[in-house]
């Protein structure tokens, strides 16, 4: 069962019963995948994405369960790693948090991350704050400058760099996965609007 | 008008929020026994230099981490960026 | 000389020869009652209602650089009296009724132009709260209407009504509001003040001020020294640095706001317009550019510039309701720095150091006031009280809670 | 189409031409001569006020209308004037036309920068008639009359006369071209690109920079206003390296074009210089095509450069003369652009008048070209700097005055004589296009052996100027400097330049004198042509005390047209430096701002209008939502259901009451995910939340909700919601939706700022979990099918303010609350987003027994102001704790934001608003909110106003409208009767003052 503190002790009193319902899982864009020409952009499935707070002092302990859990260190500011078997991608956005992502169906992402770092970090799953596209392709750069502030030049922006910035007034976390090969997420709510505003920049330039 | 982010790099404001001098930072005693003459001038008097300014930016586009920028009124050049916190702990604030 | 169309012809048609200054250029005494620092649009309408409503003619104003070089020459020239809260809109209708007499009372043209200010509504709790201003604006005596989509769809047919992402529900219009040519307002009040014998005196900063055991006695400035009885800061825009000179540190910051004038084009906008889901407004001028800005850029400046963030933002949002500009051609971009009080309103006060008198904080809305801002300062400085439209509008209102705050955003003034 | 294709197609029609010298009439081209760098292979057609004429591929719309011989192209602003074309570049103040038709409709579009097209459209504009008989030509005749400033000495009496009379007229005279008043059909986008090196401007100087950093390595972006990149080296017929300088561009533009590090921008203006390197660029992409299908029209760019080199060149600038604003009377510089590049000349007897050596080097082109030069008048008394066979060179003298009207016919000199001629050559040197190099604070400085303004101050971070820009007025001295400041500018970055020669040039002949009027002239003599601002109006504003360059400029117009007085103001601003005795350099210009050439304010707005001005956020039962009826209202960017409308529904107030009496009566579904949700973390969570709202927070017992009220620091309420504990370490916090952000971005700064010691973490989890309020006496009961049987929902275990983690439909995990913003007993229940739409499926399957609706805001709106519940309308941030009634809430016992300033004598005042219920006393009328409060039997003035309704609505419950407002001293007032008036809607009605909670005052529902 899915918890992330202990449960409430709730004994069962009166009467009733749980209808039989089937809840269906149907995240934003859920199966998207198109190609422009040489471009396409598809909507990876079962990203899960886990926040990784380090607590006030607890760098050194953080670090080492990283590298404990992951076997890799947690990245500087602005840069990413793939674990060894490329299963989980950590980026590290700010001088204490770090995303985890990682595909993963089931809503329990947490405790996913929770068993390899214990509780050296503070956890919340984003898994559904978020939703992904991933784009690639040549000539992707043409696309993404119609859009992107950061400098995405090859030498500017290697594979594994990550930036959040802000495209068309939609917040954006960008992650260079590859050498023509982005993953962009932004908040699931606009998620519509998020794609339409990379399929207009692809059209634009295609 | 482009921010160095100590961290990440150069980065377009356009991605940060403004607040105001870095004198915000400096927030009175509660407790003290001018509390409420220290709290208005905290509130609202400000030097409002036309020279270097040193400022409060808000990352809410990237990192959400606050910046304490030292900026020129005059030109806009930025002279100097820290990390708001490690500002605010040198200004000795704690808990 | 007096101004007229007889004048006009007779001019013409001797060759346009005998024209007189518009204004002398004296140089300064070595003493005056009063002394206006900041010859704009706030200080010359102060010499001049001193001088004409007053009856105080030993006056010298002061001005660094030109004659309106400041923030009334550098504005979007509207004028409104669409305020909300007791402590403002009594003073702006004031304001409006000087307005409405200006030129007969400067006999200058200043193309005061009751074209209509139109607010949009976008929502039904942005509707609630245009009720109530509009409701507070017929209590203290001024105008106001509100229309429908309907209307607004017949009046102002290039709208987007159709495919708007923040539908347009409706508008507070006030048809009083409307906009002047701003440099020709200066220009009114300097001539007016200079025919009263002020001395208006160009190329001339402030350096420093004179204080002595509490008292002010006057200015130091580049073209010498000069006694005052009475010293009237009126330089928003570079207020802290003048009152530096004091010793004042004030409840103000500077910033700059942007503004925009596209190339010549024969009417489209009946009135101004101005789009509350978004950062634009918009007039046209006589001359046929659509005259617009938006919200400041955010960052305290003493530069009359701003960046490029603030300029697409305000076309984006001139986009969202009339798309029909889309070809229009962005002409010429200027910025003013403001005054940003802390609550969003203006100051004009007496200050702790005697005959030392100071009015400033008009975020950017110093342009609609500038009558009565002069007025009610002239009043201030003739009688050492507070004209009645302007009793809120005090330099320790803070300390008290006193705050007028049109917009509900506390104490950040670049939220104001 | 790449870079290098577009660049290369640019220019293989004319590496095969010769330059021909004849002339050639084609088609009805009578002024087309010689060969220039067009490709005659491609004719095009396009018309002018509907009369058809051909062109050719290479064309722009004046040297095709030149070669058409259709001088006369347009009416000046205020005269209407017949003017023609003056010169062959953006400065162009006078050929201004209306391009294209119907919504795509573009005025004031210069013809010297418009690329021919086939099937182009024009039209003069700013004449009534026809072009030829403009009717308001008679103003030309009272000119006397409309000098500098007339109007602000007229027009004054009777005053009302001003709004209906004379400024109709104004308005209707003024303007220039006319707006189709449809939406602009075409598409715009933005884009952001960096470089290492920024160059602006393609000619000699600019693509020596251009060559030579990206040679080194650097990463480089030449852009240049012009389709055809070269610059002046198009126009010339002067040599580079031992080819036609043309030649010598398009060999470079093609090596450059080959390089991965260089990105060629043809058809691009650098239009604005702003902080730290960032340039402004406007692309226009279609703007040459007949229609941009589909693609965006024009590209506004944000380039972010390390370095940059302006070599934006020079512009030449006229000597102001009697009636030298006749179309055929052009810069010396644009007749040899004219010429040489196009083919194309504007008469066939021309004369040129010139106070320096370039003006004769038009004469000699034409000479050379074959044509007949009538004479060639210097304003210097010297020796002619060339020989030039059979040409009269007039020394000393000067043209006073000429003659024609529609077009020059001839011109009289100071000497006496007249001079039949067709056209006029005029140069009276050239500025260096500064513009950029000011618009931070750059301020130009006069240079006397150039007599012009050359770059000074402080430039723009990181630019370096070069070529003609900088005062290098030669075409070896621009190559020269070219290199070497980019050189300079990379070296800077780190890179090392590879040392080249410079290609061979020659060192033109450049020597002039100041001579800006012709002081004989009787006539009147134009500076602004545009704005028709002359030499008198400069003396009129001097004589009336407008002295300053600002006044000047303010007083008379000048240089406020579309071409910022490019051509005009320098000249101006010399007469009047005259006239005062200062020195021009003292004298100073006015400030050049951006955009240097206009730019569409559809650019600026890229794709941001329509509905995608802003993104949309959309709740995760949407789908469902507008599969069930629901109209949506936009809050902020979420859209909401508003309400669900069921079938035999009229209005919208038929769903609202179903929606609101079934969820008071049995159970209701709302979705309120949109309220802001903040996850708390850290061992100092308490402690943080204590310190950011105005009550206690580190006491709350884990697995318990609080109502937190927060504070901006100056002691006004910011923001309410609920916050609960689901651990020790562990809070969720709620914020109203239109403060998510606000809110987030205040706790960081406390957590960052203010309270660096604290171990606290915030992550937004706003869009991660679908939140529903499960409202109504039955919503226990349908929880309880939902909710897997394990979790007791009993009041007992569950009681009103009670939290917990549970699962839902066998093992979802999910949040349940027990809230209530409508009154009643109520639930908000949270499951992770992806489930949202199919958990409001499932509540409703389980509710559908116990008569379960859904509802939107304005349901929800109504129950909460029967509940007596603040939202916006109420905390508007000017609203304090007391005002609210919850001033108790705000602990002096503990260091919070916002608790010290709350205790200023006029924020506790006792006769401040309070918030009240009102009810009407005619219970049959509808309140209006925003009606301001007037104690009866008083007067309805500002002074008596005694406060404002915030909300109201009609109440299915109780049967009448309620409402909610803020009376002065209102808690003392109950039962009283007051006046509500609203005079904008011109009524008035008696209400009763109640307390706000019109339902179940005592809380018995919710805690039930």
């Amino acid at each position: 069962m899915w918890r992330s503190c202990p449960p409430i002790s709730l004994t069962q009193k009166g009467s009733g019963f749980v209808v039989k319902f089937n809840l269906v899982s149907a995240p934003p864009l859920a199966g998207y995948h198109e190609a422009f020409g040489p471009v396409t952009l598809r909507a990876p499935g079962d990203l899960a994405i886990v926040n990784m707070a380090v607590p006030l002092g607890g760098d050194t302990r953080a670090m080492k369960a990283v590298k404990t859990g992951y076997g890799v260190d947690l990245p500087e500011p602005g840069k990413s790693v793939e674990t060894q078997k490329g299963a989980t991608r950590l980026v590290r956005l700010a001088p204490d948090q770090a995303f985890a992502i990682f595909t993963h169906e089931t809503p329990d992402a947490e405790e996913v991350v929770a068993k390899r770092v214990k509780k050296a970090m503070y956890l919340t799953d984003q898994t559904d704050v978020w939703t992904g596209l991933e784009i690639n392709g040549p000539g992707v750069l043409a696309v993404l400058e119609r859009m992107c502030p950061i400098d995405l030049h090859p030498d500017a922006f290697a594979v594994g760099d990550a930036a959040r910035t802000v495209m068309e007034h939609l917040g954006v976390l960008i992650i260079r996965t590859g050498e023509d090969r982005y993953l962009l997420l932004s908040a699931s709510s606009s998620a519509g609007s998020f794609l339409h505003m990379l399929e207009t920049s692809i059209t634009n330039v295609m | 008008m482009i921010i160095e982010h100590p961290l990440l790099g150069p980065r377009d404001a356009a991605e940060f929020i403004y607040l105001g001098d870095a004198c915000l930072i400096d927030r009175p005693d509660w407790q003290a026994e001018d509390a409420a003459e220290q709290f208005h001038e905290y509130g609202y008097l400000r030097d409002n230099p036309a020279g270097a300014h040193q400022e409060l930016w808000y990352h809410e586009q990237g990192d959400r981490s606050w910046l304490v920028v030292t900026r020129d009124t005059l030109s806009h050049e930025i002279i100097k960026v820290d990390m708001a916190r490690d500002v605010a702990k040198a200004r000795g604030r704690g808990t | 000389m007096t101004y007229s169309a007889f004048r006009i012809l007779k001019e013409g048609l001797t060759g346009n020869k005998g024209w007189s200054p518009a204004w002398r250029e004296p140089a300064p005494k070595v003493a005056y009652d009063i002394v206006i620092v900041g010859g704009g649009g706030h200080g010359l309408s102060t010499a001049y209602y001193l001088s004409k409503k007053y009856g105080i003619r030993n006056v010298a104003v002061v001005e660094k650089g030109w004659l309106g070089g400041g923030n009334i020459g550098r504005n979007t020239t509207i004028i409104r009296s669409n305020y909300m809260l007791p402590g403002n809109e009594p003073f702006y209708e004031f304001s409006m009724k000087l307005w409405e007499g200006l030129e007969q009372d400067t006999n200058y043209n200043s193309m005061v132009s009751q074209r209509s200010i139109l607010n949009l509504i976008h929502s039904d709790g942005q509707r609630d709260a245009f009720v109530r201003r509009a409701n507070a604006m017929f209590l203290a005596g001024a105008d106001a209407e509100l229309a429908d989509a309907a209307q607004l769809r017949r009046e102002l047919p290039f709208l987007d009504f159709d495919n708007a992402r923040f539908p347009i529900k409706g508008g507070l219009y006030q048809r009083r509001g409307g906009t002047a040519r701003h440099d020709a307002v200066v220009w009114g009040y300097a001539r007016g003040a200079d025919q009263q014998g002020v001395d208006i005196i160009q190329n001339c900063e402030v350096t420093g001020i004179d204080i002595k055991d509490g008292v002010c006695t006057g200015v130091q400035t580049t073209r010498g020294a000069i006694k005052a009885k009475k010293v009237a800061v009126c330089v928003a825009g570079s207020s802290s640095r003048v009152m530096a000179m004091a010793g004042m540190r004030l409840p103000i910051e500077s910033h700059v706001l942007q503004a925009f004038v596209s190339e010549g084009l024969k009417p489209v906008l009946p009135g101004v317009i101005t789009f509350g889901a978004g950062h634009f407004y918009v007039s046209q001028s006589d001359k046929g550019g659509l005259v617009f800005g938006g919200d400041i850029d955010g960052y305290n400046t003493y530069a009359q510039r701003g960046n490029l963030p603030v300029v697409e933002d305000v076309c984006e949002g001139g986009m969202a309701i009339m798309p029909m500009i889309g070809r229009a051609r962005l002409l010429r971009s200027w910025g003013g720095v403001m005054d940003m009080s802390m609550d969003g309103s203006p100051f004009i006060d007496k200050t702790h150091i005697d005959g030392l008198y100071f009015n400033g904080g008009w975020c950017y809305g110093g342009f609609k006031a500038t009558p009565a801002s002069g007025y009610c300062y002239a009043h201030l400085l003739a009688t050492d009280e507070p004209h009645e439209v302007a009793t809120q509008m005090r330099l320790d209102r803070f300390r008290r809670g006193n705050i007028i705050d049109e917009k509900g955003q506390g104490n950040q003034p670049n939220l104001h | 189409m790449t870079q290098a294709e577009h660049i290369g197609q640019a220019f293989k029609f004319f590496e095969d031409d010769e330059r021909g010298t004849q002339r050639i009439s084609v088609f009805g081209q009578d002024n087309r001569v010689g060969a220039g760098l067009i490709n005659r292979g491609e004719r095009l057609t396009f018309s002018f006020n509907g009369k058809e004429m051909t062109g050719f591929q290479g064309d722009t719309l004046a040297s095709a209308l030149l070669a058409n011989g259709q001088l006369l192209v347009g009416r000046s602003f205020k005269y209407h004037r017949p003017r023609g074309i003056l010169t062959a570049g953006s400065e162009e103040p006078n050929a201004l036309v209306e391009l294209r038709s119907g919504a795509a409709k573009e005025p004031n579009t210069r013809a010297t920068v418009t690329e021919l097209f086939d099937g182009l459209e024009a039209k003069s504009q700013n004449h009534r008639g026809s072009l030829n008989f403009d009717l308001m030509a008679m103003t030309d005749f009272a000119s006397p009359f409309l000098t500098a400033g007339f109007y602000y000495k007229t027009f004054m009496w009777p005053k009302s006369f001003w709004e209906k009379v004379y400024e109709p007229i104004i308005r209707k005279a003024a303007g220039l071209g006319s707006l189709s008043m449809e939406h602009d059909p075409d598409s715009y986008d933005k884009g952001f690109l960096h470089c290492d090196l920024l160059v602006i401007g393609a000619g000699p100087s600019g693509l020596m920079a251009a060559l030579s950093a990206a040679r080194a390595g650097a990463r480089v972006i030449l852009a240049d206003e012009d389709f055809l990149l070269g610059g002046r080296l198009n126009s010339e017929v002067l040599e580079v390296g031992g080819m036609a300088g043309s030649t010598w561009a398009a060999k470079t533009v093609a090596e450059l074009a080959s390089m991965d590090n260089v990105r060629m921008m043809a058809r691009t203006t650098v239009y604005g210089a702003y902080d730290h390197g960032i340039y402004g660029a406007l692309e226009r992409c279609t703007d040459h095509l007949a229609s941009s299908a589909g693609k965006p029209r024009q590209i506004l760019w944000r380039v972010y450069s390390k370095r940059a080199v302006l070599a934006a060149g020079s512009t030449e600038r006229p000597i102001a003369f009697g009636n030298n604003d006749r179309p055929g009377i052009m810069m010396a510089g644009a007749v040899r652009t004219y010429l040489n590049r196009f083919g194309v000349v504007p008469g066939k007897s021309i004369a040129v008048f010139t106070n320096n050596d370039d003006g004769w080097q038009t004469a000699a082109d034409l000479h050379d070209a074959g044509m007949d030069v009538a004479a060639v008048i210097d304003s210097r008394d010297t020796d002619a700097p060339m020989a030039l066979p059979g040409v009269r060179h007039m020394r000393g003298q000067a043209i006073v005055n000429t003659i024609g009207r529609k077009g020059v016919k001839a011109v009289q000199t100071t000497g006496g004589i007249t001079l039949p001629v067709d056209a006029v050559a005029v140069s009276g040197g050239w500025n260096p296009n500064v513009h950029l190099t000011c618009h931070q604070r750059g301020r130009p400085e006069w240079r006397e052996d150039i007599n012009a303004f050359v770059p000074g101050g402080v430039l723009p971070v990181g630019m370096a100027v070069a070529g003609a820009a900088n005062g290098s007025m030669t075409l070896a001295a621009s190559l020269a400097e070219g290199q070497a400041v980019a050189d300079a500018q990379i070296t800077d970055l780190g890179f090392n330049p590879v040392a080249a020669d410079v290609p061979q040039a020659s060192d033109e002949a450049i020597n002039g004198a100041a001579f800006w009027h012709v002081a004989e002239s009787k006539n009147r003599a134009w500076l602004d042509q545009q704005n028709d601002v002359t030499v008198k109006d400069v003396k009129q504003s001097y004589q009336e005390g407008f002295r300053s360059v600002e006044h000047l400029k303010r007083y008379t117009t000048l240089g406020m047209a579309t071409d910022q007085g490019k051509t005009a103001n320098i000249p101006a601003l010399a007469i009047m430096s005259e006239l005062t005795g200062k020195p021009i350099q003292e004298t100073g210009t006015t400030i050049f701002r951006p955009p240097y050439t206009p730019v569409p304010i559809g650019a600026f707005g890229g794709r941001s209008r329509g509905k995608d001005f802003r993104p949309y956020r959309l709740t995760p039962s949407h789908k469902w939502a507008e599969e069930n009826g629901a109209s949506f209202v936009n809050v902020g960017n979420w859209m909401r259901a508003e309400w669900y409308t069921q079938p035999g529904e009229k209005g919208w107030r038929d769903s609202v009451d179903r929606e609101a009496l079934s969820t008071r009566t049995a159970v209701g579904i709302c979705d309120v995910t949109t309220l802001g949700k903040i996850d708390i973390k850290g061992k100092d969570a308490g402690a943080f939340l204590d310190k950011v709202y105005s009550n206690t927070f580190s006491t709350l017992k884990v697995g318990r909700v609080r109502y937190g009220l927060m504070l901006r620091e100056d002691g006004i309420c910011y923001d309410d919601g609920t916050t609960a504990r689901l651990a020790d370490n562990h809070y969720v916090m709620t914020t109203t939706t239109a403060n998510a952000v606000l809110v987030y971005r205040r706790l960081e700064f406390a957590r960052q700022c203010l309270w660096p010691g604290l171990d606290v973490h915030l992550i937004s989890t706003t869009d991660g979990w679908a939140q529903f309020a499960v409202a109504g006496p039955k919503s226990r009961r349908l929880l309880r099918k939902v909710v897997d049987k394990e979790f007791d929902l009993s009041n007992e275990a569950f009681p009103f303010m009670a939290c917990g983690e549970v699962t839902v439909f066998g093992g979802t995990p999910a949040r349940l609350f027990r809230i209530s913003f409508s009154g009643e007993l109520a639930f908000e229940i949270a499951v992770p987003a992806r489930f949202g739409n199919s958990m409001i499926e499932g509540l409703m399957k389980a509710g559908k027994a116990l008569g379960v609706v859904p509802y939107g805001t304005e349901a929800l709106g109504v129950m909460r102001i029967e509940k007596g519940h603040c939202t916006a309308n109420e905390l508007t941030g000017q609203t304090t704790a007391h005002n609210i009634g919850l001033g108790k809430m705000v602990s002096q016992k503990k260091e919070c934001i916002g608790n010290v300033l709350s205790q200023r004598e006029e924020l506790i005042r006792e006769d401040d608003v309070k918030l009240v219920g009102l009810r009407p006393v005619d219970r049959s009328k509808g309140l209006l909110a925003g009606s301001h409060f007037i104690t009866k039997g008083e007067e309805a003035n500002m002074a008596n106003d005694q406060g404002w309704m915030t909300s109201v609505a009609w109440s299915p419950n109780l049967g009448h409208s309620v409402g909610l407002g803020f009376v002065k001293s209102g808690n003392r007032r109950m039962g009283e009767v007051i006046r509500a008036v609203s005079p904008v809607h011109k009524t008035e009605m008696d209400v009763e003052i109640v307390s706000a909670h019109f339902i179940d005052p005592e809380g018995k529902r919710l805690r039930g």
